[in-house]
């Protein structure tokens, strides 16, 4: 089915959760897939190794941006460990994605790696700050 | 005239498969009617055999059909076999003759168009930065056609002149006769990237006066890996091939060598015989329907392709309004391209999203996502037209 | 164990159609099973689009059976697919190294041997003289074999070795891991010409340890103008392409580009997609029957080849007399090789007659008027070599 | 039919006409197909415009051999503009071909294009010496 008839993905393609500019973020982290001109950039607010907040601004097709808009409802409130376990497959598992082609993959896997990277970044800083907050 | 569209239809066998499917992607790839997959696998099973210098029967038979397919595309261009020199593709000939020229090139001026395809930008980039050439770019207005007055400025002093003879994006068919001549007089030599143009115009090659100009089988009902690239004898003569191996040298000697004689001395290796074959036939066909019919069947489904999708509200196009090549690049406000074409998709149109391998085309027409592409060829008709306009209403409601 | 022929012979068409015919000229080109001829006409007729990019449903499905194509072949190949280039024959794939590597060879050295095919000989004559490189030729023996002296001195301080695995007109199959092995250690990038080596030896190009390995579709069951380069991942990433244009960048722009990830960044231009998918299905063919006992087969082969044609008087032939590829260049005091392929064609046995593209090979043997050459595949048979053996001694008495 | 059947080619082939170096001649014009080794050479005697003697060395296969000694019978004695017009189709007449493939045509065409340039050749010597024996 595709993914126009998925009511999950209309739902946060037309209603973004977490689409939000964060202040105080401690780590923030854009990418972009230039082939598609899709944007995304990612806004953490960690707080004892757990995503207290987070939030996204972005720009691209249906897929990417309802990606992004689950993305942020999972990691939110998880563990920073557990937030770089989530997988191309467990969003579209999430949406409602049985299959996806392979020119199509990227449009969700853009929000996966960003979120990865903006993590990443988190902890290499904490490391060079001295360990930990 | 093209009126029984139903007959054309059914030469392809891809429409009997799939009877929903409106295909409009053909600037990318065409479909291939039935007489040309036949062909191709008519050699693999009947004379299949290495092209030239075999004498047994079979080889004999590879090599003749390979020669006369050449001289089959020749005819269809207005050139001379021996000036035709078979390629992967469009873009294969874009970089050969781009080498090819390179020793012509040290501190030149290479001059292209706004409306290049990446492979009439990248190749040119490349040979420029190994000779320190300057590549100048000739603007375009907003209708997507030749700025005149910048055409004349930049053209002045220019070693190479390579542009697109029909825009995969805008639509434009540019005036190559013309502005071949306006070039020759300022002693540029001249290359043409016809890739949209070939398919869908009557050409005729010695009339228009270019020194090269390149082609993709594929994308005229050709089978895949089997382009063109012509380049008038004289200068095919002079250059040296940039590209070697076997089959194109008459002699090799511990030391030195002696090429072959044109056009066989720019083709290195085992040819794609089976594709070249193919092609011949897909010339044949094309030929026969007439080029010069396709052509104004062709004009129509773009006027109506523009005048039902302008009827779209937040619908914006890249290209001139009147006297347009039967395809549209558009967007639609609110809707990511790729959206576009995946939803088309579940209407069962096919039409392709994205920069269409000209990025610095759409950023001029502040198109920073891409474009939606319909490109439709003469197997197309009215009604997918309408299907399509009203998909994308449908759309727009949704 | 190849044992039931009958059955492989059928499921080639031309056998079918042409029930007499004694093929001998695979090293030039290959027969091709029905599955590759349907497969290439399955492209056409049921998905057809081109490939990357398209987000409707035809373009995905094509896209997915082309790399799953590089997959397979990659699997067969023992490399990993993002190291596979698609090119249209090893010609290009060559050519495609040497200009890849032409700014490591400023002054270097480029080192071959005396078995080269033109076509691993000329693009590196081609480059040496761009980058002012010099050319070393390894002697080979009066058996067609490496002469290990001269090949200990020729390597040292060499930036580039390239080799033909297999000689395509001795029959010779060269120790290529170690000679790899000794090259790496003098610093030189390695260069395989698989074309005769990849359609009769299991390869596993990762322990073999070649840094670049080419070979051609066509000679081993795939479709015409489909090639392969494989290139070490590491030097892919570090190098530049010298060929560009359309589906090997990320962005270009006004000023400026950046090219895809490997291995796309080689492969600019619609790729021979269907060519690709077709030679996926050939890999599919080939694994099926076994690359280890088509290697057993062919040694068979190859050894009665020579026992039974060097009874005739008369004949003498290039190469080593044990362990040889199932191919025999020779020639017969009295008859021009022309007339030789010419007789036999008469007895429906096609051998090639020339120099097969290895004019300095021939002349180092004396061989000046070229060699007839009979090359089998492991869909020939022993009473074939009867055959030619009765047909040549038949040309003797005549 | 292959030309191996053919008795006049096979006859000429095996005892070739004219087959001779002609040491005052007052042309000689050597040519070679060097993708299949083939070489002919060709020696003219001309008198008053005529050809008066001709002969040919040459090495290739039966084909190139055949043709060459069957076109010295055809232009022995003849005018040299007579000579000029034999074509390769004309040689495949006399020989007895009925088609010829393009990767064979060659070998019928090295010795008519090697007549061609000794007479060419011996045209103008003539003309530089001032007009004509
Ligand atoms: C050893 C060798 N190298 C290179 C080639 C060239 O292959 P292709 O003509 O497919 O490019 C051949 C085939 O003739 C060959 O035998
Ligand atoms: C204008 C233009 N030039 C060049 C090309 C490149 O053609 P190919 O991909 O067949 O090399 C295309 C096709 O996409 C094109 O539209």
């Amino acid at each position: 089915m595709s993914y126009f008839f998925i009511e999950n993905i209309m739902d946060h393609y037309k209603n973004p959760r977490n689409m939000k500019e964060i202040k105080d973020a401690n780590s923030v982290f854009g990418d972009s897939n230039p082939t598609c001109g899709d944007t995304v950039k990612i806004f953490l607010k960690v707080n004892e190794g757990k995503i207290d907040d987070i939030g996204f601004q972005g720009h691209g097709c249906a897929l990417s941006m309802a990606s992004s808009s689950l993305l942020t409802e999972m990691a939110k409130g998880s563990e920073l460990q557990e937030a770089l376990k989530i997988t191309e497959n467990d969003l579209m598992k999430e949406l409602g994605i049985t299959e996806l082609g392979p020119n199509r993959i990227k449009c969700i896997a853009l929000p996966v790696k960003t979120l990865k990277m903006a993590i990443i970044q988190y902890l290499s800083k904490a490391n060079h700050a001295g360990g930990g907050t | 005239m093209i009126e029984d569209l139903n007959s054309i239809r059914s030469d392809f066998p891809i429409f009997e498969f799939n009877p929903k499917l409106v295909y409009m992607d053909s600037a990318a790839t065409s479909q291939r009617p039935k007489k040309v997959i036949d062909k191709v696998a008519e050699v693999y099973t009947q004379y299949n055999s290495n092209v030239h210098r075999g004498i047994y029967s079979m080889a004999e038979k590879v090599t003749e059909e390979y020669e006369d397919a050449r001289k089959e595309i020749a005819a269809f261009l207005g050139t001379s076999a021996e000036e035709l020199i078979f390629t992967k593709n469009t873009t294969e000939s874009l970089n050969l003759v781009a080498y090819m020229l390179l020793p012509k090139l040290k501190n030149g001026v290479i001059t292209i168009t706004e409306l290049e395809h990446h492979s009439n930008i990248l190749p040119w980039r490349k040979v420029a930065s190994l000779a320190n050439a300057e590549i100048k770019t000739v603007a375009v207005d907003q209708e997507g056609k030749i700025n005149e007055a910048d055409f004349e400025k930049k053209i002045s002093g220019t070693s190479v002149f390579s542009f697109a003879h029909v825009s995969n994006v805008a639509g434009t068919t540019l005036n190559a006769k013309k502005m071949i001549r306006t070039a020759k007089a300022e002693g540029a030599i001249t290359v043409v990237d016809g890739a949209q143009a070939a398919p869908h115009i009557k050409l005729n090659l010695h009339d228009m006066g270019a020194d090269f100009y390149a082609l993709s089988g594929h994308k005229m009902l050709g089978p895949t890996g089997i382009g063109i690239l012509y380049g008038n004898k004289k200068l095919l003569e002079d250059l040296e091939p940039p590209f070697s191996g076997g089959e194109m040298v008459k002699e090799v000697h511990a030391e030195g060598q002696e090429w072959n004689d044109v056009p066989w001395k720019f083709e290195p290796g085992t040819p794609n015989f089976a594709g070249a074959i193919g092609f011949g036939e897909a010339v044949k066909y094309l030929e026969k329907i007439g080029m010069g019919d396709i052509e104004l069947y062709e004009k129509k489904l773009g006027r109506a392709l523009v005048e039902e999708l302008t009827k779209i509200d937040g619908l914006e196009y890249i290209g001139p309004m009147e006297n347009r090549a039967s395809l549209l690049s558009f967007k639609l406000r609110g809707y990511h391209p790729h959206d576009i074409a995946a939803f088309l998709d579940t209407r069962s149109i096919a039409v392709r999203s994205g920069f269409h391998c000209a990025q610095p085309l759409h950023e001029k027409f502040g198109f920073f996502d891409g474009s939606a592409r319909a490109s439709l060829y003469f197997y197309n008709n009215m009604e997918e037209i309408e299907s399509l306009a009203r998909a994308l209403k449908e759309l727009v409601k949704l």
